[in-house]
This record gives structure tokens, C-alpha cells and sequence, in this order.
């Protein structure tokens, strides 16, 4: 293959030229940059590749503009969309302290006299997180809240030593996948049980339990705990961060994982990711912990200092016995969630969450008297409800947009007729009226 | 000053004064409902309470005591710490991408799609494979994702005996870790002293419990193996398969196809190769390609186009065989719109001049610096070169005081005591994004530290002196965790 | 009046709570806040505030999101405006650099060795835009385009003596009624001048010159330079710097003082501010000039660094006897123009300032041949011309808006049914196009 | 270390590389034209040659050299260094807002002119006043708007010989050097021993060739003058005016509408009160607000609103006996937005809370600090204080050494040695914005420094020790003026 010739080409992001160029070979005594690449089998050198040509910074923003202004954004549309991810609050400030290079644009800090900002902030989610959850200790954060559910599930295993892990049928069926997708290739059995009256084997190393529930109830954490106590199981709860704000938090009903997604703390929805996961245990399970951590110390001059820690769980020094292959995570999006989580803070917390409640619950009070429709499901919710529609969900789905509101999620497949609506403190009550007033056209 | 200092680092639960309040909330518009049962409801939450300006001037002055790209030289080998395009971040922020709920109806988010489906074609024809998920969410979930694969199509392919997996033993660690979390068994192969795979090693382990073997390109030696094409042939004719972590593709970009080598499978780090901003620790994303065999069990989901007469039309899909889900939704979306203007920005054209500049950019510190450090391979290196700090360990000098003494010349220090197979390893990875005058200007006090270790070892031996803070104790903060602020006690 | 009792509110910007206050006052030893006030007339305090409550941030951005989208903006629609303001590129790397709180939130660098970042910055501004104009020296910015102008004119008079300022016909006339404010009140005159072959007395103080001018034509300031050194006067130009790309600088042709609007150096358009105005002159005027300037010393170990100097020539100094009244004026802009003009770069600039040159005349050539429109004004031009249009030029844009197209400005008071209309970079072919066809409609 | 901080400091024309680039350009779209006769085309352009990456992290290291409100407590008297909101910025750099030409047709930008409208209104009701003009571009622009109206109503009204405008001795340079450039020929007005303007003094300039005062409320001494409405009532009598400079009024939001005192006309300064970011010197706004009889003079544009039966519709004007315009466009709109979100953040409740507020914070440090530094004035202060540094003189010890040591501590300097009126001035304004516990800090350090200064007088006279530059040589700098890199001449 002859050497392509894209010399006539200077790229803005690469400052050194070709006379640079031609010194550096000078110093290092070959005659082209080819000559470096010799180790590369000849016959497989230069391929073509078949890309389009740079493109301006004008063009650019031009064109993917115009492309992101195709689709439907919460901006425009009221949004009763959740399922695992929530139009929230993210403060103004979130964005100008996340972007500031030094944290943008820093690596996982394994120098630490070089990245004490970075490490702070980690000892603070920590902090925040184990708060929140009322957990001796969390993690620097995981993937996303479905990861978490599984790798606290695999941990779960391992703390036990047993093999079994039992699922309740009210958890969102896509953690459910990621679960059997990480679970399954280690020869652990999964296993689904009724939310209510589940019987707990003694065999079990773990009950999953999502709170609220897919369907947004509240589940009963008290009789869970007394089951897995019973069993010699640990109780995993993956829990919505929001919700906290107002409910007992896993940690008090005794909880021995919680994990959650933390993207309703101020991270951007994003088309679903990046995320953060959260992840909590007791203490004396720490070492047994997936992800990072991070620790205080003090310096040689005797400062409070932070460093990574516990690293001899972890796959770069223990390889193949690590308690996970995680590497990378989400720490700029557990940044966003402190910084949100000061922000918001105590009492506005509290207030947030119950924002949430009386929203959802305003509305489904409303829904419910539609004729037509009804609430199938029974038991206290949080900000997220099943409603049974007196048509195809995705048909009203259809109407909705058409007045600038994102509806709730089709669940058609699993529950006949039904959308799981979620309400937010984003959402105002001229909205709720909108939606309720597009709903009520499908009334019979 | 110190009180200052002390100031600054208090958290933020010791900032907290009873009343103060960081945002307002927006009062409640609807009539107040029932609130659930009280055993329900939690009494107290312990979170912080600061006004609005304190949380600003905390987190901004955190945010200073960090090196970065945007402030420093930062040569992490293995970490392709390069320039991170700000426009990459503006389009990725905009409404029309960070806007979209991951439960939208395919129909609102066509725009979004598209960017997905070019950006599948795109890495496609730079790895030269067949299929692609964008789907994990950092290289290590690329690397479970393509080791999933593996043992599935063993699987049905009746060789569920193959459990056996390769792995060099120069490899990162989230190879084995990723290997084991999918069932496979870790068997480590030797590099030999021109730091290619020991070729008689690795036959030696072609046996048919076989599984395959999971290849660094170029290696974390920053090597380009020799005998590339023929471990993949002794691999596949015992039957096994063969991954490439493409961590290191910033090398390769555009001057060979992975495919072409025969690889099966590999993962990509968008967050080094593609230029998407590492974040203190992510987010990244490690889409994973694989050859026509393997797409059936690629990772959900697969962005797919209908040819509609009029209109395109993405959707969402699931192979049919595929290993399943590994995360909530559709993968780290704002890091893929991100790598996909990076594509587009650079072109064909900009993309070969990656690898052409992050090797000579390697290869020029290479042989500035190999009189004045050890030099385990000295052959030319692809875009990291690395070095053995084994000259001063009689003065007490080791790697790991040069790195901390780099910290106090305002340079990010090189990845240490990795590989793990050289001694007082300094992997050095420049990349391309940097200017000759800021490699001049690491060498002359790579060489300066060299100097000083000899005549004035105390001074790199207590290194850094500079930084914010000096070495800290991790021995401690090992022994006696200390993992998250608590209430003091009552007195 | 009572004291009106607000302390049920506490601000998210006011960290001191009550009971702070309450500390502090005891310290103080006075016993309410109201205390301090006890120096404003009692019958004057509390006066009612008829302000509305405080907002959440939810809130403000819902309501404010939705007020901006009442408005046309240059995003979502081609911009054929100028007559001051141009949309032109913006590098990407602007807007981050510029938040940066360091930047952002810092004042006037008085205190030097505290505000190296913003002095270093002025320096350079001052660097560029002197080569950009290539002029002695230029100051670190005014307050825009027009008034630098006015008190370049004022400027002028100081330096000479006299007080006669002539003005060519051909300036922008919002820029003319800037000088008027400017000038006459301190019993300075003001005269206009044909630009075809104006004859300047010997009694002038300045002739002053738009480059190119309101009409976009391009002046011949080499005329005009004889004209004022035979008159011994100086001669003052406001340049477009975009224009200076590919355009013969004022300081080649001998010119005096330059200035001009710095908006274009990628500043946001922003509904016409904050930008920043140029303002450089010959080296031998600087004690005359206003404004800020920054100058390079060292400091107590040698090392460089930067400093406001020359500062007797200020308010602040110099009291009435200051060469402006001006203060605080537009760091922040030049500092985004400093950004922009390193990133466009050399060769970059060039080309910037012909894309506008190639894309503007192709645009004219299309309209000129449309039936009914034609391009009255003589002459070389630039970006901009004047269209004759075969209608009301408002009623032409209402149909463009139609299209998502932002039509020309509409001079038709001074020349009838004429429209100024802009091309720049940001202005594609398919844009050109779309602007040509709905001109076509009007063609008779 | 000295050559990192040597090559960060270098300066972009010393950075250039011939060839580099730093943004790439659109091709051109459509067919090359006639370029214009040689004679107009310029040859060279001096500019640099730096790629995206330099240039990034040159801007990003140089804002670090900064102390800013965002990273230290900046208690810079007459300055109002408060928090500055970020949603504030975050609307007013939104399309909607950022992305408007301001030649559109005012049915296109309806939004925009629904701010600028409301804001004049309550502008309006907190000071009391019944006009506003948003036009002017700062504080300075504000006072000449201020000072022309009122020479043009005197002028109006057969008095044009009133020209002699009075100036107390404290105010701020810029009064002064608007009244001239306005016409005006000033005359100073002394401070009596308690703060107050001297009455007698201004009796007896109240002769029949006087146009006014302009008196800034609370005083540049921080001080809220005892008889400020017989001052106003002294001077209306003589058939003067009286201006206002509002620059102050973070003191009084509030507590007393200036219009309601006896002022005739007033400007304000958004970037203090209404805390926009300062930028490093601008941008800020300078709105002027008037009583009825000024109103006519208002600088154009006004906003004006026409009721029409189903919509409104807002507009621009000019009054009718406007004193022209002040700049080419409608006010520096970015900042009057912010300005505005401020408001509707904070509320009636919000805005009386920050002059209450201010006003503690300062007399909170005053009460701290008398002991240890001279207070000229020792009476309740606004939201500023005056001390006075002459303690230490005889260990060589001034204003200009404590206020750099304080830079030491990483706290910002107060303004010195203004008002000129007080020898050695250090005026401190700490804002509502900052905590009991930062203003704490600052009093401790202003203590250390007032023990160091007679126990180590050198350490406080040779400050700044800790700044990333020392002293500098500010005579230096004025005698051989050094204001532009300029290529070095070929040897
Ligand atoms: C060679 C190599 N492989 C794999 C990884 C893992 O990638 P990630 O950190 O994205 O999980 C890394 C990153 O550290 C690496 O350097
Ligand atoms: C009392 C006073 N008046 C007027 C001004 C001038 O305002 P500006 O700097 O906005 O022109 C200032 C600002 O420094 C001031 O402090």
C-alpha cells in the first residue's frame, strides 16, 4: 500500500507542524513517521478508511443542531416519562462547576498530591450517599443504578458463599436483564418470587427489592428484612435517591447493600446515560465492595489529605480476584449529584421529595376519576403510578406529544392497556391539567 | 495560611450551619394529598446546609487542586490523556441531546438515533469489523461484553469445555477481572525480551479446553507485537478466539485495521482514543466490534435503519442471540455524541495524523530520554514508551519519587509500577495533542530530576513539594479506613 | 413605618442565618438590624416594595426558557443583519473560558499581583488588536463600536486643539447621534462631509471615516489621509475587524486613531451588548488616549508581569482632568476576543474575512440580476450592500421571517426601499439560495 | 520550576508555530468572486499560529493567576464583589436571549423587550424614581446620562449659566469626570469631621450659577449622610438639581427609595447591586432613573408598551426631548437579563434581606476590627467601612503592605487609599454574600496582620510573598511604557 498523503491537512487539534515534524525524525533518526510503524505487518498497512472529511466548527454546530432539534426534548414537552430515569432538578450550578477543566478533564486520581479536588469531592458523595441511605459506607459510584443492582448481587454471592439469588417480580424488568447478564455466566441461579408473601429459602444469599417498586409502590423493606434475617441472606435494596428525601431509608430497615441510580441527583437525562450508580454496605463488608473508594489520610506534614483506598480489592493490583472488572465509572456525574446534593440540601430535601408526592398523587387522584381509566394498583406509591387506559397506551402516547407532553411509559405488554406515569417537581400543575385533559378525550 | 488551607478543605457537613439553604424550591401548585403512613416516613436526614455562594467557592476551589488536561502536561501511559475539544461538550449539553428521556418513543428521538447509528458505521470501518454495540459503558464493560460473546458462541458451538483464557502478562487489569467475571479461567502467557508474546509459551497453551486469548494492540509496553498475524492463526487453529483491547488504538487510527489482523473481537475506549473527557474517573464508553460471527450475540441494544421509500427510520434492537442487556438504557449517550463530533470534526484525514503524531510525539521522548533512563525495549514504540527507574535505587530514588517530584515541575506524572512486569515501571504516553516545545520542555526536566537524584536525592526522595499537599499516607488510610464523614460523638 | 418582618424568608445567596445575625448584632451591640439604619430619616424607611415574591430557580428558568422562545433567534434562523452587528463565529472554546469563575468574577485588576490572568489577558488584546489595525498601540477596550468612536473624535480635539469634527456622510447615523452626545455638550462642532471629495478646512480637528462604511462600501483612505495631514488634522476610522483580514489596515493609510466594534471577534450578538469597543492609536497620543491600558514590568525578583499604567490619564487619578470619565468598561469581551482572534489565527483570518467577501458578492451578483432589485451604490464593498428592492423592504421581510430567514435592515428613510443586507461565514449557500427565491417572489 | 512558569506566561505571538491552526473554517460554498484592486488588499497580518489545545490551556492557566469572587472572599470596598448567580448567566447566554440581533424588528424579539420592559419598572420602584433608562453601558455612562439631563433641562429652562456642579471631596473620580464632560465646571464640597457633607460649605456654594450635586448615597466612606434631605432641600432651593450615584445602594435596597430623599435623578450600578459578574473589568450597566420632570431627557431607547385589546406589544422610543443616544444599541441587554433574573430570584423579601444583610457584615467587622486598626468614623457604617492604616507608619508599615499581605492569606485586598479624603484609606466591603465564618477568618487574619506588622514589620512590607508574582514595579511600568509585544527586530 503507498503511504497516503494527507500532509496538505493541519489539524487544530494537533499543534505540531510538518517542519516539527521532519526535527522530531531528525532527533530520532528515521526518515518518516511510516519508518515508526514498522512493526505493523506491511500487507495490512494504510487501509483505506472510509469517513468523511473534517468538518468545520461552523458546519458542525450547524448541522448537529439541526439534527438534535429533531427530536422531542423536555425543554419543550412536558414530561411524565420515569422508569428508571426522571426529569429532576439539576441546580445552575452543576454545570459550571462539572465543566471547569480542572475536574472535566482530570484522570482517576491515582496521584493524589495531583488530584486532592477530585478525591474530596468522592469522600463527600461517599459521605452524602451513606447519609442518604442511612449505610455505614458507599462506594465512589458505579456504572448506572441497574450495574450497581447486579454487582451488589454478585457481592451478595460472595459474602455468602452461596449461590442463589432471589428476585422479586417487582423490580424493573430491565435490571432484571442486566442481573441474569452478569449474574448468569458465573454459574449463579436466579430466581423470581411474588412481591407479596415471597418465601425466602435458606439456601438464598440475597433478596433483591427495588424501593419504591417498578410500578412506584413502596414495598414493605420490614417484612423483607425479617425473611432474609431468617434465611442467613442479605437484603439488597435498590432505592431512587429522591424518594429518601421523605422515606425510611434502607439503612433503618437494616438493609445490608442498597444501591441506586443516582441520576435523578442533578444528572442531566441525557438519553440515558452517562449515569452514576450508587452503591452502600455495612462496614464490615467494605472489603468485599466493587468500585472505587476513597479514603482520608494525612501527609507527611500531617494535613488532611484523601487518596484511593482499599485498593487490593480491585482489579488492577488483584487482576482476575478482584471484587469487579470496574475501572472507569461516573465520578464527573457524582460530582454533579454532591454538588446537587448540597445544593438542595437538608430541609429542601425533604421538600423536593414531598414535591414529588403530592404531584404524582394529585395526579393520580385526578386520572383515577376519568372515566375510563383506573389505577390498578393497590399500596402506597411515591411519584410513579400504573394506569389502566381505556385504549392502547402508545395511541395516546401519540395525542399526548401532538400537545408538547411526553407521556408515561407503555407497559401494554406486561399489564394489558397500562402506562406507568411518573411525576416530578418539574412538572406544574397547568401540566397535570394538560395531561389530564388529553387523557380525557380517550374517556368512553 | 494555614488556617486558610484548613478552611478550604473543610467538608460539607462541617460547613453546615442550621437554616442556611442552597436553592429555592418552587412552592406546591397542587392541593397538599395524604402523606403514606407514618412508620413509612423518615425522620431525619443529616445533609448539609449552605447557601448557594459557599457550595461555588468550595467546589471551585477543590476543583484547583487538581492537575488536568486543560492545565497540564499529564503523560498517564495507557491513558491517552489528550486535548478534550470543547465543542464536543457544547453539542453533547445541548438541549437536543441532554434533553431526551431514554423512554422515548423511537419516532421523538430520531436525531439522537442517527448520531448512534453513524457513529456504529464509523468505529465499524476504523476497527475493520462487521458489528458493533455502543452499548458498555467503559472499556472494562466492553471487555465483559466481548469475552460474553466468546464464551457463548463456544457455547453453541457445543465447546463449552473452553474455558481457558489467555491473557499476556503485561495486561491491565480489568482483562483477567473481566475474563473471570465471565466464567472463563485466567492462564497468564509471558512476553519475551523484545517485549512481543512469547510465541512458544503460547503454543504450548493451545490446547482444547482453549477458549482464546485477550490481546492488548500495541501492548501497555507501548509495543506493536511482531508476531500479531500468527498468534491470531495459532489461536484460531486450536480453535479459540481472539480479543483485542483497543485501549491503545490512538496508535492505530487509520494506519491498520484490527480486523484485518484477525481479531474476532475488541472493545474501544472512547474515553482516550475518542477524546471524550475522563472526568476524574469516567464517564467513558467502550463500544465493543466484532467480526460477522460474533454479531448475533452483540450486547442490546443495536441501532437499526429501515430504507423506508421516503423517510429513514432508526429504531432500537436486540440481537438475536445477544448476551442481553449490561445497562439500563442505550449506553453512556452524552459520551457517544461526543466521540461521534470528534469523528466527524477530525475526518479521515485528521484521524490518521492521531496516530502518526501520538507515536512520533512517543518515540521522540523515547530518544530524548534513553540516556538518562533505563530502557527495557529499545525498538521503536507506538504512542507510550516505557521506562525502568531502576538507575537511582541505590540513593533511594524509585519510581515513585520521580513521579511525585514530575508533580512539582507543574507535569502530570507518567503511569507507575505498570506494566507490571518491568521493574519501576514509568509508562510515558504523550499523545498527539501535545506541542514539541511541551515535550522539550518534560525532557529537559525528566533530565533535571535525573541530575537531581544523583546530586540531591533527599529532594526527589521527599517529593512533591509543591503540591497542595505532600505525600500522603496511604499505608493509613488502608489500615484504619476512613471512608465517609460522621457526626462526632456528643460529648 | 413598622418594620416589615421578612425573616420567614431565607435566601439561598445570604448564608448568615438568624441566629447568626443575631450573634453578630450582640457583638455589634446594638439590638436589631434596623439599628444601623438609624441614620436614613425614619419617615423614609420601610418603604412598601411592590416587587413580586422570590422564584425558584424551577420556575425562573421555565418561565424565562419560554419568554426566549418568544423571540427569533440566529440559531434556528439564517441572519441577513448587520448595520453594526454581524453573526459571526464563535469559537467553541469562548464560552468555557470566559465562565470560568477566575475570569468571570473577578474586578479590575487593581491589586496586580491577584489578577495576573485578566492583565496578561488586556496586554494581549492590546497586542493583537494593535496588529490587527496595525496601529502603535490600543487600549484594553471601550464600551462599543460607537461610543469609541465618539470619544476617539473628543480624543482628536485634545490633541489638536480645535474644536471642528467633521464627519462623513457615509458613517453609521446611530454612531453620528453617539458623537452628538458625546460632543456637543462640551461645545464642540460637529460637520458633515460628503465622502465623494470632501473638502476639510485647515481649522479641522479630525476628519472621521467608517471603514468600510454604513453601506458596506469600502472608503479610499488614502485620500482621506491627504486631505487631513494637509489640513493638519488627524484622521480617525472605525474598521470592521473582520474586514482587516483581507483589507489594507487604517495604520497602513496613516490613520491617526483607530477604532471599531469588537462584536464580531466572536462576542455574542446578544440583542446588542455587552460588546467591546477598539480604540488604538500612534504611540505618541497614548497619554491622550481613554480608557484602560496595561503594560508590561517586572516584579521585586525580576520575573514579568503586568500592571495597569499609564493610570494619571484616569477618572480615578485625574479627577475632571481625565482624558474619559470611563471605568468599568468590557474586559470580559475583549477577553473573548482574544480567545476568537488566537483561535482564527493568521491564515485563519484571512480566510474568515474572504468567506465573507466571496459569499456576500456572490449573494449580491444573484440579487442584482433579480427582476425589480437592484444594487444602487457604487464601489468596492466588503460584507455588506445596499439592495433597492421593488417593494417596501418591511413587508419583504415579513415574508423572509416566514422562512426562517432574518432579512436585511431596512433603510428606507434614508434611501427608498432600500435594505442593507449582511452576508457573513455563518450564512451557507442553501441560506443564499433560500433568500434569492423569496426575493424572486417580489420581482415584478 | 521557573521555566514552567516562564513558558505559562509566554505570550501568544511568542507561542506561534508557522503552519499551526487553531480552528478549522468552512470551505467555501459557493463560487470565488473578484477580489477588490490590489491597492486594497492587505499582505501581512501579524497574528499567532496556535492550535485548540495551547490555546485552551493557556487561557485556562492564566485565569488561575486571578483571585475572583468564585475562589476568595474579594471584601473590595465601593466595589460590591458579591456572589454572582449562575442562572443568571445560564438564561442570559440561552439562545433565546444570546442568539438576537438588535436590529430585529421588535415583533420578532418580543421576549427580549418583555424583560427589558419589567425591569425598568422595578428599577422604577426601588428607587422611587418615575423614569428609567436601561441605555447606559456603566456607572460612569450612567452618571454623563444623569448630568446631561440635567444641563439640558437647566438649559431648557433659561439657566444656562447654572454650570458649576458640586462634588464631595469622597466621591468617586468618576462623578467628577462625567459633570465635565458634560459641560459642567466642578466644584468640591468638604466632608465635615462626622462623615456628613460640610452644610456650610454647601450653603455657600448655593449661588445662583449652580446646576447641582452629585452626591453618592451611602457615601464612598460608607457612611449614610445625616442631612441628606436638607442637602437636597438646600440645593433645590438655590434652583439646582440632584443627582444620586446609586452606586452604593446595596446599603438601602429597600430601606429607603432614593426618589423619596428629595433626589431628582440617579444612576445605578447593575454589576454591584444587581450582581452581575464583573468580568475582570466589565461589562457592567448603568441604568439612570429620574423624576418626572427629567423624564423627557431620558437617553433613547425607553421601552414602551402599547395595551393593546388581545396581545401586547412592546416597543422602543426615543423621549421627546431625549438626550440622544448613548452607545449603538438598547443597553448592555446580557447583563440587564441577568440584572433582571436577579430580581425575580430574590423577590421583595430577597432584596431587603441583602442591604440588611450587607449592612451587618460591615458593621460586624468594624466593631471587630476597631481595636486593632483606625476608624476615622466611628458610627454605624453601611455596607462598607473606612479604616485607616497610619498605625504602623513609623515600622514602615502602610496601606499598600497590608492590603498585599492580605493577598497572602488568599484573601482579596479592600480598596486603598480610597476616598482620597482618608489617609491610608483600607475600605472594606464585605457584601451580604459571605458567611460570619469567612468574615471571622478575615478579621482573625486582619489581627495576625496587625501583630505581624510590629513583630515582623519586613514579612508585611515586602508582601506579597505567596502571589504568583511578587511586587511589582509599577513606576516602572508608567516611566518606559511597555503596552504591546512587538516582534523582536532580526539581528
Ligand atoms: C489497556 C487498557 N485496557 C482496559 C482498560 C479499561 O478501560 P476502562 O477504564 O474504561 O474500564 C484500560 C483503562 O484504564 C486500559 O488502559
Ligand atoms: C461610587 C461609585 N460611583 C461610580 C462608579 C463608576 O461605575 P462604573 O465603574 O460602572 O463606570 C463606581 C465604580 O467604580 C463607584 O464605586
Amino acid at each position: 500500500m503507498p503511504v497516503p498523503d494527507t500532509s496538505f491537512f493541519q489539524s487544530h487539534y494537533i499543534p505540531n507542524t510538518p517542519s516539527q515534524q521532519q526535527e522530531m525524525l531528525d532527533a530520532i533518526g528515521v526518515n518518516s513517521i511510516d519508518d515508526l510503524f514498522s512493526d505493523i505487518p506491511a500487507k495490512h498497512r494504510h487501509p483505506t478508511l472510509d469517513i468523511p472529511h473534517p468538518m468545520s466548527e461552523i458546519d458542525l454546530k450547524f448541522q448537529l443542531m439541526a439534527l438534535g432539534l429533531k427530536n422531542s426534548n423536555l425543554e419543550q414537552n412536558a414530561c411524565f416519562l420515569g422508569a428508571g430515569a426522571y426529569n429532576h432538578f439539576s441546580p445552575s450550578i452543576v454545570k459550571p462547576i462539572l465543566t471547569r477543566g480542572e475536574f472535566l478533564t482530570s484522570y482517576t486520581p491515582y496521584q493524589a498530591e495531583a488530584s486532592q479536588g477530585t478525591l474530596q469531592v468522592a469522600y463527600e458523595f461517599q459521605s452524602l450517599i451513606s447519609n442518604l441511605m442511612d449505610m455505614d459506607v458507599a462506594n465512589d459510584g458505579m456504572y448506572d443504578g441497574a450495574t450497581s443492582f447486579a454487582e451488589a448481587a454478585l457481592m451478595a454471592c460472595r459474602v455468602t458463599k452461596r449461590d442463589e439469588i432471589y428476585v422479586l417480580d417487582t423490580i424493573n424488568p430491565v435490571y432484571r436483564e442486566v442481573i441474569e447478564t452478569y449474574a448468569l455466566p458465573q454459574k449463579l441461579k436466579i430466581y423470581t418470587l411474588p412481591a407479596k408473601n415471597p418465601i425466602l429459602p435458606a439456601t438464598a444469599a440475597c433478596l433483591l427489592v427495588q424501593y419504591p417498586n417498578f410500578h412506584g409502590n413502596i414495598e414493605d423493606l420490614a417484612l423483607y428484612k425479617r425473611q432474609t434475617e431468617d434465611a442467613g441472606a442479605l437484603l439488597v435494596v435498590s432505592a431512587d435517591p429522591i424518594a429518601m428525601g421523605m422515606l425510611k431509608p434502607p439503612g433503618e430497615f437494616g438493609a445490608d447493600i442498597v444501591t441506586g441510580e443516582g441520576q435523578g441527583l442533578g444528572v442531566p437525562i441525557s438519553y440515558g446515560g452517562p449515569y452514576v450508580g450508587l452503591f452502600c454496605t455495612r462496614k464490615k463488608f467494605v472489603r468485599q465492595m466493587p468500585g472505587r473508594i476513597v479514603g482520608r489520610t494525612n501527609d507527611s506534614e500531617g494535613k488532611t489529605g484523601y487518596v484511593l483506598t482499599l485498593q487490593t480489592r480491585e482489579q488492577h493490583i488483584r487482576r482476575e480476584r478482584a471484587t469487579s472488572n470496574i475501572c472507569t465509572s461516573q465520578a464527573l456525574l457524582a460530582l454533579a449529584a454532591t454538588i446537587t446534593m448540597a445544593a438542595v440540601g437538608k430541609t429542601g430535601f425533604r421538600q423536593l421529595s414531598e414535591l414529588n408526592y403530592h404531584k404524582a398523587h394529585y395526579a393520580a387522584s385526578l386520572i383515577e376519576k376519568l372515566p375510563g381509566f383506573s389505577l390498578p394498583l393497590e399500596g402506597e406509591f411515591f411519584n410513579e403510578f400504573v394506569v389502566k387506559c381505556p385504549t392502547n397506551p402508545s395511541t395516546i402516547n401519540k395525542r399526548l406529544l401532538a400537545n408538547e407532553i411526553i407521556g408515561g411509559l407503555d407497559i401494554s405488554s406486561s399489564m394489558p392497556d397500562c402506562m406507568l406515569i411518573a411525576v416530578t417537581e418539574m412538572n406544574t400543575e397547568p401540566q397535570i391539567t394538560a395531561l389530564v385533559t388529553t387523557l380525557a378525550e380517550f374517556g368512553s | 495560611m494555614n488556617n486558610i488551607h484548613a478552611f478550604q478543605r473543610k467538608l460539607l457537613m462541617e460547613r453546615s450551619v442550621p437554616g442556611r439553604i442552597g436553592s429555592i424550591l418552587p412552592d406546591l401548585d397542587v392541593p397538599k394529598q395524604n402523606l403514606p403512613r407514618p412508620e413509612l416516613l423518615r425522620d431525619n436526614l443529616d445533609f448539609p446546609e449552605l447557601s448557594e455562594p459557599e457550595i461555588v467557592r468550595y467546589f471551585t476551589n477543590l476543583s484547583r487542586l487538581n492537575f488536568s488536561i486543560d492545565t497540564n502536561f499529564y503523560p498517564l501511559g495507557s491513558c491517552t490523556m489528550k486535548y478534550n475539544p470543547k465543542i464536543n461538550d457544547e453539542i453533547a449539553f445541548s438541549p437536543g441531546y441532554a434533553g431526551l428521556h431514554p423512554n422515548q418513543p423511537i419516532d421523538e428521538v430520531q436525531g439522537a438515533l442517527t448520531i448512534l447509528y453513524r457513529l456504529q458505521g464509523y468505529l465499524r470501518e476504523i476497527t475493520g469489523m462487521s458489528g458493533v454495540s455502543l452499548a458498555p459503558l467503559a472499556g472494562a464493560q466492553g471487555e465483559l461484553a466481548g469475552v460474553l460473546m466468546m464464551r457463548r458462541y463456544l457455547m453453541d458451538n457445543g465447546q463449552e469445555q473452553r474455558l481457558k483464557m489467555l491473557i499476556p502478562d503485561s495486561a491491565h487489569g480489568t482483562n483477567p477481572a473481566s475474563a473471570k467475571m465471565a466464567g472463563f479461567n485466567v492462564v497468564s502467557v509471558p512476553t519475551d525480551d523484545s517485549g512481543n508474546t512469547n510465541l512458544e509459551a503460547l503454543r504450548a497453551e493451545a490446547t482444547n479446553d482453549l477458549a482464546g486469548i485477550m490481546i492488548t494492540l500495541p501492548s501497555t509496553l507501548g509495543l506493536f507485537d511482531k508476531n500479531i498475524v500468527e498468534i491470531c492463526n495459532i489461536i484460531h487453529q486450536a480453535g479459540g478466539l481472539v480479543y483485542a483491547d483497543g485501549a491503545n488504538m490512538n496508535a492505530l487510527l487509520g494506519q491498520v485495521k484490527i480486523g484485518d489482523l484477525g481479531f474476532d473481537v475488541m472493545h474501544l475506549n472512547l474515553h482516550k482514543t475518542f477524546s471524550t473527557p475522563h472526568g476524574g474517573g469516567g464517564p467513558g464508553a467502550g463500544p465493543v466490534a466484532v467480526k460477522s460471527i460474533l454479531e448475533p450475540y452483540l450486547p442490546a441494544p443495536i441501532i437499526g435503519l429501515n430504507q423506508e421509500p421516503n423517510e429513514k427510520h432508526y429504531y432500537l434492537e436486540s440481537p438475536n442471540k445477544s448476551i442481553g442487556k449490561l445497562a439500563a438504557f442505550h449506553g453512556n449517550f452524552g459520551v457517544l455524541v461526543r466521540a461521534y463530533v470528534y469523528i466527524r470534526s477530525l475526518g479521515d484525514y485528521g484521524l490518521k495524523q492521531i496516530s502518526e503524531n501520538a507515536v512520533l510525539n512517543a518515540n521522540y521522548i523515547k530518544e530524548k530520554l534513553k540516556g538518562y533512563y533505563n530502557l527495557p525495549f529499545d525498538r521503536n514504540c507506538m504512542h507510550e514508551v516505557v521506562f525502568s527507574a531502576t538507575k537511582h535505587k541505590d540513593k533511594g530514588v524509585n519510581g515513585l519519587s520521580i513521579s511525585k517530584r514530575l508533580l512539582d515541575y507543574g507535569f502530570h506524572a507518567p503511569t507507575m509500577y505498570f506494566p507490571l512486569t518491568v521493574d519501576e515501571a514509568l509508562l510515558i504516553e504523550p499523545t498527539e495533542t501535545e506541542s514539541k516545545e511541551t515535550l522539550d520542555l518534560f525532557i529537559e526536566t525528566m533530565k533535571s530530576i535525573d541530575q537531581e537524584a544523583q546530586s540531591q536525592p533527599d529532594l526527589v526522595h521527599d517529593a512533591p513539594h509543591n503540591t497542595p499537599i505532600r505525600r500522603l499516607d496511604e499505608a493509613k488510610a488502608a489500615r484504619e479506613p476512613d471512608l465517609r464523614w460522621s457526626r462526632p460523638e456528643e460529648p
